[in-house]
């Protein structure tokens, strides 16, 4: 009954603060993971009802085995021609990724944000979506675009804010918007196209159209409100969408504890909401195309939305901002009992006879002059500190036309000399 | 021409542009089969069916998310948000998105949603349905704000927000839904019939956003205002015999800054009035503007008649809200001054 | 590969909108729900692991059978006098209800809003709780108050806004604040005050205390961001917290397909936070008993927070400004399967040889004269329409100390007559 | 006395309030084991344990509704958000509830909150980690905002926000966590170890909120100001010569209007300068204030030195900024009307 009470007996309550398993000057620790090995999950049929698949998103789906070997009901069974390009794909990320940030330290640029060890996620999945369903990414699936031959010299322009930067200078290095690309404009917020994507989805499936979409998070986001906005909307409405949550750990320094994932996965946040959650080896390139593409078939015969969390490791700081010596162990990313991506995917490639080290270096060689070519290019337009356009154009695309105040005030800028 | 009161009109702006715009589409809470808490959906769904007007969940930032998805997509999404009070989980995803995203994007992308809410006191709603939060979104590069004060430019301003390629926030004074409320609280209420501004067309016509409305011109003093205080305003001038000329703003940003500038540089002074509380409110940006703009043709203070910078407090609806009696003394006080 | 389309070859999407069952003119259909015979669900130990509760969500717990017996592992085996006050509490909310209806009807107040059909939501847990535990109620938990026996003329006067309203005539009627009872600030925002909850049971675990916080929210509002923030914090820091959803299957014209339910229940939330969920017969008083008493011991032991859902009907308009023929059938309460809480619970203590229709009878009198009564003194403070206090009170409690610009405001206002 | 710069004096504010008081307790994104992105918390989850010193999950809306929560019960939580512009999910938050906890509920409950965020742009940062929100939380009844301008103030204002009984928002120059920049970009940095402000007690002591710091005196024209700009504006009045009195006006709201207007009264003449966009900006509130309460001291139009009505445009960062040299045109326009 209200009001009778034994808090004498009780003992007091303690407040849980989650910690990761090691910080700087301790070994790195894995040993909580239980990875099963690859091809233990089984690939249900992606008319399955979700209810169905209420396991599901505990499990982690694996193609590629220890030995680079594609095995299970999930392996895609893509022809080599395939798994070589996205190889390159994934290696012409990488190598953007490493010349963007050494040009950062020689100052052309203020910023940068890598991939580094999630090249398969944006790659792969580009390569399992058709190039004109629409994505919403964040600000680590450059993949994409390098998957869907966008040419790198147009982001090295915007990283560098010169001349070509298509987006005038208005933004920071790396927040990309290609339309053309089926490529959503970023933004510094983190997470508020998530629902965007929805709404995307939901039009397209408005107008009877046949092209979905796809978003990505991550782990640290998925606590905002945005992330629950999209999963509710998708979920109700079975907008076409494919909704990621890239769990690569870290947020900043903040491990993924604090987004509640040592509580639960990530994709089992799908349960809820009556969606399926698959939870794929986000290195393993043949298991995130293979999840992508179940998802997008799904998707595409009105079974509306799955959410995918990609489970990887951030192997780079966060960004050129970011020192993570500071609050992981250093050589944490070594340790990643998943491996890497690039090394995965190219030894499975050997491993079928169709590819080789030499191959494999020299085509790395190849892509680091391909890179080296586009910056130079970009270069002769501009980098840091050259003016990327007029001025005058700040005050445009404010609205669609410039409104009176602001034409007033491109005056007053003009006559103030700056 | 048809009389209607301001739900009907904006429901005939609706329908209007559903039956022309195959892209228009409408959601939000209860907006479909049951036609919305005001009921300005009503028969909406029933006509043009639920694909094109439906339930959306209880959840603003995601019903403006969803929205902007769309707009990205080609769509020109009409949503409403159940009270104006309601419109701050959805604050974000209107400011760093929605109104930034044509920007950041240099044009690749845009987002012409229409964000329609009903707004203001006068309805005994109590602290969370009585709000008018205009001046944060008249803060905000990108957005559009726009309050009508009466049905015809209602449906001519509502068609012409969802036509326009910018987001618009669309702040409907829900005390006038059914009448032009005088602030006389205590007599009897009128009605939208027997007012020329409630003879609204059947069809399809536009009131351009930017474009403010002398609703009474006059030589002594400017009065600016919008929403519900326009009539407080006319009974207030009408009753005192003040020669004042009143300007229903329409459309709080960007600001219709030739006809508010023209009226004060005839009358050197000025009274703003609006419900929303004082501190930080759009009468403060007005004021700003005409003091610099104007110094030399003001005779008096700019005087504002506001909201108290205090919560709408429920049971001193009346001594909050800022009725004929402030409006009349301020008047005064400027021509005194 | 990317750029290789099929899409001449697929079929259009088409967008799905959720419709409840039956709309006015058609007959109540609630034949898609499966509702499981009382006492099946097998009742799991207050520590058991969230990973071994997956399911627990799906199904349904109920004590009370069809014919008033208690049964299965969830009988909490409360005495019958605990149940004669529980029966007592509920009445005595119904009666309240039922007379400010007529009394808003009469002009006397101006809104109001009923619990009818959800009496043992409120009611029960209030049991299940100890006085001293924090509730952040939505504005349908009246029964929170009354089974705390907070006076009901205090409640009236806030619903008069009249001279002894505490809240100075400053809040609608009905959104009370007893901080005295455990019963936090109402206010119009739905869902605001769920994060709240959390946040408070954070800060009893911080300070070693033994009170534990309960939050409500209705299956609309769940779709709010709120609803996620606090089920992520919860989970996070383990609050003791229980987290309650009220699914009374509307949310003003909205059926609970719109917030999602259609595609899984409410309760299931709790999966991907790794929480144990529970669903719960919300009519059932000893279900809901059982259920909060079961999360209570949970988190009062360290173990974090329950979401539980209580899966009801709302038997009523939404509130005073709302007719519901307009959008459900208007008998559909009346073929709600799963029965009247107060009913139910009579039919129960009946069973026992506990109680009778004439011991029912006279209840219902004496509470309906005690609420008269309450109401009598109340109106000798004023009503609708009386002013509840000095209105330069409302200048106070804005800020701690009255700053320069509301004393100046105050004067203002004064000087205007006001 | 120590020399801090900005960060160490925040910092050792936190410290000396973990100390003093066992229900301070500090959560924000990165402010635990890693100190802050910006490094204000560095070390004290260290000194003081994780219990009173922790990450909080990527929910700007959660963690001030967690904080409001814990107020409630009886703590003083001081939460960051990482930069101000991603303060607006969290805007429902403050507005609907820490606002108003206080006021509706009659003083049951309240929520003594800070709620830290760095501000203002000047650091490359782009659209989203320059903006300058502060204006749409002094529309908000009940929330108090402040903005200091150096490393002495900053401690002590953070102390009394603190220690304050009512919400607060707490807005760092993020500019000026280094040094006192004065607007000069192509100049070397400057740093707090050669400024007065630098020089900081160790220990506990408040400077009162609502009050203005005269950090110019002068008698020809009122600067009003506050954050980076208060350094902008004296490197500028500095250089031009003219005899500038310089307001920082530290607490945004409530304004300390007797400092503001007692200075106006004798010079004459105002320019307000901020880095936050102009329209319906807090310099808006300040003008129409002024305009109002000094109408017959006004010898010219009241000038207001803003970002443009544009999101912070990352490359055109100088452009955009209100330099010295908008600063000083501005008052000389002022000084000759
Ligand atoms: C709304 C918002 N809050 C905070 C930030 C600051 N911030 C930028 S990235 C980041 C971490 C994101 O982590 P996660 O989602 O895991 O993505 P990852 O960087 O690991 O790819 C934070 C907190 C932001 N950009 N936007
Ligand atoms: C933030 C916010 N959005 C919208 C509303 C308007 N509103 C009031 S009650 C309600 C329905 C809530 O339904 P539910 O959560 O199911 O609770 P119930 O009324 O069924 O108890 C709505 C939409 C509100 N009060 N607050
Ligand atoms: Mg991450
Ligand atoms: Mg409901």
């Amino acid at each position: 009954m209200p009001g009778h009470s034994t808090r004498g007996l009780q003992a007091p309550l303690q407040l849980h603060i989650p910690e990761p398993s090691a910080r700087p000057g301790e070994a790195p620790d894995f040993s909580g993971l239980v990875i099963l090995p690859a091809g233990t999950v089984a690939r249900p049929d992606v008319h399955a009802p979700a209810a169905a698949l209420r396991e599901l998103p505990f499990q982690l789906i694996r193609v590629l085995d220890d030995d680079g070997h594609a095995v299970g009901d999930w392996n895609p069974h893509l022809p080599a021609e395939t798994l070589r390009a996205g190889l390159r794909a994934m290696m012409l990320t990488r190598a953007l990724d490493e010349r963007m940030v050494r040009l950062q330290r020689q100052g052309k640029t203020s910023f940068y944000i890598k991939s580094s060890g999630e090249e398969a996620i944006g790659v792969a999945q580009a390569f399992a979506l058709q190039r004109d369903d629409m994505c919403f990414p964040s600000y680590r699936q450059q993949g994409l675009l390098i998957a869907r031959d966008w040419p790198i010299v147009d982001l090295i322009c915007q990283i560098f804010n010169n001349r070509k930067d298509r987006l005038k200078g208005r933004q920071l290095p790396i927040l990309y918007s290609c339309r053309e690309a089926g490529f959503y404009s970023l933004s510094g917020n983190v997470g508020t196209r998530f629902p965007h994507a929805v709404g995307w989805a939901m039009a397209s499936a408005y107008s009877g159209d046949t092209r979905i979409a796809a978003a990505w998070i991550g782990d640290g986001t998925s606590a905002e409100g945005d992330f629950h906005y999209a999963l509710t909307f998708a979920s109700v409405y079975r907008a076409p969408v494919i909704l990621n949550v890239v769990n690569n750990q870290w947020a900043i320094s903040t491990f993924q504890g604090i987004a509640g994932g040592d509580e639960a996965t990530f994709a089992s946040r799908a349960v809820g909401y009556g969606l399926p959650g698959l939870r794929v080896d986000g290195n393993d390139f043949l298991a995130v195309y293979a999840a992508t593409r179940w998802a997008a078939e799904r998707a595409r015969s009105n079974g509306g939305a799955t959410l995918i969390e990609l489970y990887t490791y951030r192997a780079a700081a966060h960004s050129t901002s970011d020192d993570p010596s500071k609050y992981r162990p250093q050589d944490e990313a070594a340790h990643w009992p998943l491996g890497d991506p690039v090394e995965r995917l190219k030894q499975h490639l050997i491993g079928l006879g169709a590819w080789s080290e030499e191959r494999h270096a020299a085509l790395a060689e190849t892509l680091d002059e391909e890179v080296r070519a586009a910056v130079r290019e970009a270069e002769s337009h501009g980098t840091l500190g050259t003016p990327p356009a007029d001025p005058e154009t700040m005050f445009d695309d404010v609205f669609e036309h410039v409104p009176w105040h602001l034409r007033e005030q491109r005056d007053e800028m003009k006559a103030e000399g700056l | 021409m048809t009389a209607m009161n301001m739900v009907q009109a904006l429901n005939s702006a609706m329908d209007v542009m559903l039956e022309r715009d195959p892209t228009v589409l409408i959601f939000g809470e209860d907006v479909g089969y049951f036609g919305g808490v005001f009921r300005c959906t009503a028969g909406l769904q029933q006509k043009h069916g639920k694909r094109r007007v439906f339930d959306a969940p209880i959840a603003e930032g995601g019903i403006v998310a969803a929205a902007i998805g769309m707009g990205a997509y080609g769509l020109r999404p009409v949503v409403e948000i159940q009270f104006a009070d309601y419109i701050l989980p959805a604050f974000d995803q209107l400011v760093s998105e929605a109104s930034r995203l044509r920007y950041r994007s240099a044009g690749e992308f845009w987002a012409p949603i229409t964000v329609r809410a009903p707004c203001g006191g006068g309805i005994h709603g109590g602290q969370t349905h009585s709000q008018s939060p205009e001046a944060i979104f008249t803060h905000i590069s990108g957005l559009k704000t726009v309050m009508p004060s009466n049905p015809y430019d209602a449906k001519g301003l509502l068609i012409a927000a969802i036509e326009d390629n910018d987001p618009v926030v669309f702040l409907e004074p829900k005390r006038l839904y059914n009448g032009p409320f005088d602030g006389h609280h205590d007599r009897p209420l009128q009605s939208w019939s027997a007012h020329p501004a409630g003879e609204v067309p059947d069809d399809y016509y536009r009131i351009e956003l930017g474009q403010a409305a002398i609703v009474r011109p006059g030589a002594q003093v400017t009065v600016l205002t919008y929403g519900t205080m326009v009539h407080v305003c006319l009974a207030t001038v009408d009753a005192c015999g003040i020669d004042a000329e009143i300007i229903d703003l329409r459309t709080l940003f960007p600001l219709d800054i030739d006809t508010i500038t023209a009226s004060l540089r005839k009358t050197g002074r000025c009274v703003i009035a609006h419900e929303a509380s004082r501190a930080s409110g759009l009468g403060a940006e007005l004021a700003a503007q005409l003091q610099q703009r104007c110094f030399y043709s003001l005779e008096a203070p700019i005087e504002r008649v506001t909201g108290w910078d205090t919560p709408y407090p429920h049971a001193f609806e009346w001594q909050y809200f800022p009725g004929p009696g402030r409006v009349e003394r301020a008047l005064k006080r400027v021509m005194e001054a």
